[in-house]
């Protein structure tokens, strides 16, 4: 018995260690080609020669305006369907399932689909043209059935007790998830919203057809803007001599989340305490 | 406290958006969209017209030559980038070569074998010959690298060796040229074929891999694409695209400019 | 689940109105992209000449060959591997976090975890392509293979079951924990009977959100899979799936060609349907009662 | 005096006039030939009994009877149950709990309900009380100081946390977390009290403390009680009913009188299962 069981906490220590041996190979192997190319004047330049000089400014500007521009619509729109969801709706009712059927699929729908859309849709028919603004937008769609699905199944986990509670207390639904569902399930809204802001960082395919490849500063959002991504995609990809440069943003990127994460949680850690005193 | 931020944040975003909507767009605008083989250049070359013509913006999108000749049709862009030539079924449509881009074999540094015949290569390609001992190299499985269908790089150097796609047996399949330099550099049995450019760029960087001398030379066209004769503005940068003025970028990236074509 | 719900009032009425009309557009999105896709996968779809997708030898579209079944396996074959190695990464992570890894170790674990999960494609596919494929070329040339592309889409998916399993179990109610230990249960026994079947709903929503992402990653799988179109045999062999060969060609593609690549993606979505729907009936059941 | 009470019921033998009048025998609720159905199957049928203003009714039976379906019928929480479905008619307050025009929220409020499970709120002790006022729109502040300070009052639990106002409900002991329960209930000042097995999670310390605290409270509140103890039953109870299931249907057998219907039950099975022979 104790013998399974201490096999079992080596096993996961290992499994713990194994994510952690792959993390390490690859960031390290940015870290030691990007390190080099990182500095204030890397950040704070416009990009020349096709970005294998200069720095990247006005690609990390309209990398958080798309971003900005995602989440301004995601989040709504997410958190309503998903309210909507666990909290308004029949979970058994044919519409019901059919919505969830239809998330899972956009969940599935490949980012360079999203961009060929994106590029149709909100480039051509909506008249949005190249900008940072339909690339938000498409970046929002991809971001939605991620953000719906995990901040569902957050309510969904949230005890049931407290439904009752409320509801023999008279309370309405509406009190009753802003004061505690939504607070209670706030860690995992959190982290549904950060893995949507992850692959919306990550994304390349969907952005080059829809914000497009201009890299000089935006003055708006309705022009066209470079994210990071597709930056360091083309540096790779399609300039040679770009490999450094590319690493150097590359890592740029990542600090970028690290930042966007470190944030998010601590709002939503702060939020939860104030809110919620929950015990652990 | 989040419900705050967040309106905070809002505000901001909604005060940018609403400037965003003032900036009406001028006519001294000109969008270029197409090949990610041209954009990097003729990015450059957009921002060096921009500084000579203050007021203008040039906007250049990438996404492949197919993306350039439709948007120049449709008008979604003033002008389409293609890394090829026209075909029979875009003859309606009027192209502008600015540089060329020459193609090379290249195999990796570690292998000892430094020419291969028409013939070699062919049979390498058509998986009759599929180990370097049989063309006296090292005993070592051959790494066929090829191009995707479509390609206009492909298409030339299938004309070039006079070989049918469905005949290749190709063991790695690569889109861009910098994938195709990667998979090579990071395999002694493989052989490809990319941009001469961007090898000899690598070469010189110290990138494992060597180039094979040609029998004779090959290159593509890179185009500008319009849908009719360009006037006014178009024309104005095709024209300083085509000039000596911009000999300078084309070398940057490793092309090879109008002044000496190597076709 | 959550059906016992306070009576409506108006303002819940209004709100439940409201949502269900967000909900609606976002249902509506959808529809919009299949009706994209289809419409653009039209000229090849429409009539009979639909079957040439599935008994063509090969695929040459310039030389008329439009068979997509090689890479339909391809696709299969590397999305299932890669969930089959990350559902025990993913969820061994997920309960080092919550139940074994001390305080100091835990938190910066977790961050780590959700980083990964920002980690750009390229990025993958850089590092993949640079680093995995000449390690595997140097057991089996040519390296991009089969196993290249399961190993790097292990990784990207890894942190979206790791994420999701972790709030399952997180949000487990207290009193799971005392009962079970009450029972002088093992941690093991705990954790294995107990705590992960509890949470089992939340963790097979995020198994199948990663496998749903693994079918649709593109880049990083493009830059390391090969792309040569065979039917998988072994896992050294190189392999196309259906995103990588529309983002390959699509830069390059014209009518009947594009048109092809369309009905890949319209093919991909198939797939996704089929695996959403099996799961579903895989999960579906209980229904919570009062009393 | 208790003329309604035997329609419709032919199991219902006791009578409430055995023994001394315990409380002022005045209707509080009058349920006539109610039945409850979850998915089309009748898991409660024919329950007539009248429950009396200030007196503690105890429900007692085996488990799966239907006193819980029973008890939630009582504040239409059943509404809220899938596949639920009630039939018959339950007056309270001289209107029927059935009808279009009745206002469940305002229901729920005269009504309180405390469950089985202590569930307060994820909330500080002060919150889970602030919640429920502010939502039925007391908003002045002292208004709610005081009623706060009633409520945990009336429940004993004020000079326990009344320096930890701030601290989580759930820092608190089981016994500790159901009296919140009751207080939080208390704070809207309804006229009646269900208690789904309020004990039963607790220790048998908390559990007595809640008990008292229960026995305080009749007289000012109508209480309704699912106990699964009879001695408990016994000791604070003024009128009983007893179910059972008889064909996988729960059904009312006896109500009367508490000590009657322990001492001298009018039906077999009532005999039988407080004896402990059967249940």
């Amino acid at each position: 018995m104790a013998m399974i069981d201490r096999s079992f906490t080596i096993i996961i220590w290992i499994m713990a260690g194994l994510v952690l041996l792959a993390f390490g190979w690859l960031v390290s192997d940015v870290v030691v080609q990007g390190a080099p190319k990182l500095s204030w004047q890397f950040l704070m330049d416009e990009p020349t020669r096709s970005g294998r000089e200069g720095g990247i400014y006005p690609i990390i500007v309209s990398t958080l305006l798309i971003l900005m521009t995602a989440l301004v619509v995601v989040l709504p729109l997410g958190l309503g369907s998903a309210i909507w969801l666990a909290e308004f709706s029949s979970k058994s009712s044919k519409r019901v399932r059919t919505t969830r059927l239809i998330l899972d699929v956009l969940a599935g729908v490949p980012s360079i689909v999203f961009g060929l859309f994106g590029y149709a849709f909100f480039c051509g028919f909506l008249d949005l043209g190249f900008s940072i603004l339909s690339g938000g937008l498409t970046l929002a769609c991809m971001m939605l059935p991620i953000l719906i699905r995990t901040t569902e199944a957050g309510l969904a986990a949230v005890p049931q007790d407290w439904r009752k509670a409320g509801a023999a207390l008279g309370m309405s639904r509406t009190t009753l998830l802003w004061q505690v569902l939504l607070p209670y399930a706030s860690p995992a809204i959190t982290a549904g919203l950060l893995l949507s802001i992850g692959r919306a960082t990550a994304e390349t395919a969907a952005l080059i057809f829809t914000s497009g490849y201009v890299d000089r500063m935006p003055e708006s959002i309705n022009d066209s803007g470079r994210a990071l991504a597709v930056h360091i995609y083309d540096l790779s990809m399609n300039v040679v001599g770009g490999d450094k440069a590319s690493y150097g943003s590359a890592l740029v990127l990542i600090l970028m989340v690290v930042i966007i994460n470190l944030s998010a949680s601590t709002l939503s850690e702060f939020w939860l305490e104030k809110k919620i005193s929950r015990l652990k | 406290m989040l419900s705050k931020s967040l309106t905070l944040l809002l505000t901001l975003y909604i005060v940018f958006a609403g400037t965003a909507v003032v900036h009406a767009k001028g006519n001294t605008r000109l969008v270029l969209t197409g090949s990610s083989t041209v954009a990097p250049l003729a990015l450059e070359m957009a921002k060096r017209f921009e500084k000579s013509h203050p007021g203008v913006r040039i906007d250049v999108q990438t996404g492949g030559s197919s993306r350039g000749v439709v948007d120049a049709r449709t008008g979604r862009a003033d002008i389409g980038m293609a890394s090829r030539s026209l075909n029979q079924s875009e003859s309606d449509l009027f192209s502008h070569t600015i540089a060329f881009d020459g193609i090379s074999i290249i195999l990796n540094k570690s292998n000892p074998i430094n020419s291969l015949s028409n013939v070699q290569i062919q049979n390498i390609y058509t998986g009759k010959i599929r180990n370097w001992y049989q063309v006296g190299g090292p005993k070592m499985p051959i790494t066929v690298v090829n191009k995707a269908e479509g390609r206009s790089t492909l298409e030339l150097f299938l004309h070039h060796f006079g070989l049918k796609n469905s005949n290749i047996k190709a063991s790695v399949i690569i889109g861009d040229n910098q994938q195709g330099i990667k998979t090579v550099s990071g395999n002694p049995g493989a052989i490809g074929y990319v941009s001469v450019g961007a090898a000899e760029f690598e070469e010189g960087y110290g990138t494992p891999i060597k180039l094979l001398p040609m029998s004779s030379p090959l290159s593509r066209p890179l185009n500008l694409i319009t849908k009719q004769a360009p006037d006014g503005l178009a024309k104005q940068f095709i024209l300083f695209a085509q000039s000596s003025e911009v000999n300078d970028l084309i070398e940057e990236q490793y092309f090879v400019s109008l002044a000496a074509p190597s076709k | 689940m959550s059906e016992f719900l306070s009576p409506p009032k108006n303002i819940d009425r209004w709100l439940g109105i409201g949502l269900s009309m967000l909900m609606g557009l976002v249902a509506l999105l959808l529809i919009l992209i299949v009706a994209f896709l289809a419409s653009e996968a039209w000229p090849v779809i429409q009539g009979d000449s639909w079957a040439r997708f599935f008994n063509s030898d090969g695929w040459y579209p310039l030389e008329n060959k439009f068979g997509l079944l090689p890479m339909l396996w391809a696709t299969l074959a590397v999305s299932v591997g890669a969930v089959v190695l990350a559902f025990p990464l993913g969820l061994g992570s997920a309960i080092f976090i919550e139940y074994y890894a001390p305080r100091v170790i835990g938190k910066p674990f977790s961050s780590v975890v959700t980083l990964l999960a920002g980690v750009p494609s390229v990025v993958f596919g850089l590092w993949g392509l640079t680093e995995l494929v000449p390690l595997i070329n140097n057991v089996h040339p040519p390296g991009a293979s089969l196993l290249t592309a399961i190993l790097v889409l292990t990784l990207m998916i890894l942190p979206t079951i790791s994420l999701t399993s972790r709030s399952a179990l997180s949000s487990l109610p207290a009193h799971l924990l005392q009962n079970s230990a009450a029972l002088a249960l093992s941690k093991k026994s705990m954790i294995v009977g107990v705590l992960v079947p509890t949470a089992s709903k939340g963790i097979v929503g995020g198994v199948l959100l990663a496998l749903v992402r693994a079918l649709g990653e593109t880049m990083a799988v493009l830059m390391v899979a090969g792309n040569v179109v065979q039917t998988p045999s072994g896992l050294f062999d190189p392999v196309r799936v259906l995103t990588a060969n529309i983002a390959l060609e699509m830069a390059y593609a014209t009518g009947e060609h594009r048109a092809a690549l369309f009905a890949s993606g319209l093919l991909l979505m198939v797939l996704v349907i089929c695996v959403v729907w099996m799961t579903s009936r895989l999960s579906s059941g209980e229904v919570n009662g009062y009393d | 005096m208790s003329n309604g009470l035997v329609k419709g019921n032919a199991y219902t033998l006791g009578s409430i006039e055995q023994g001394e009048p315990c409380c002022d025998p005045i209707p509080h609720f009058s349920i006539n030939n109610l039945a409850v159905s979850y998915h089309n199957e009748m898991v409660l049928s024919n329950v007539s009994l009248e429950v009396y203003k200030g007196c503690i009714t105890a429900l007692i039976g085996p488990s799966g009877c239907g006193k819980s379906s029973f008890l939630t019928a009582l504040n239409r929480l059943s509404d809220m149950v899938p596949g639920a479905e009630v039939s018959g008619d339950i007056v309270f307050e001289g209107e029927n709990i059935f009808d279009a025009s009745i206002d469940v929220r305002a229901l729920r409020t005269k009504v309180g309900m405390i469950f089985q499970k202590p569930n307060p709120f994820p909330l500080s002790i002060r919150k889970n009380l602030e919640l429920p006022l502010k939502e039925h729109g007391v908003r002045n502040k002292s208004e709610i100081e005081s009623k706060i300070f009633d409520a945990l009052q009336s429940v004993g639990l004020w000079d326990e946390v009344k320096d930890r106002l701030q601290s989580s409900a759930l820092s608190l002991s089981g016994g500790q977390q159901q009296r919140l329960c009751i207080a939080r209930a208390l704070i809207l000042e309804p006229s009646v009290l269900l208690m789904d097995e309020p004990c039963s999670a607790l220790d048998p310390i908390s559990s007595g403390i809640v008990e008292e605290m229960i026995q305080r409270l009749a007289g000012r509140y109508t209480i309704i009680i699912v106990t699964h103890n009879l001695a408990q039953a016994r000791r604070i109870a003024n009128y009983a009913a007893f179910f059972w299931m008889t064909e996988r249907v729960g059904k009312l057998i006896e109500f009367g009188q508490c000590r009657p219907l322990f001492e001298s039950p009018q039906h077999s099975l009532t005999a039988a299962y407080v004896s402990g022979e059967m249940g």
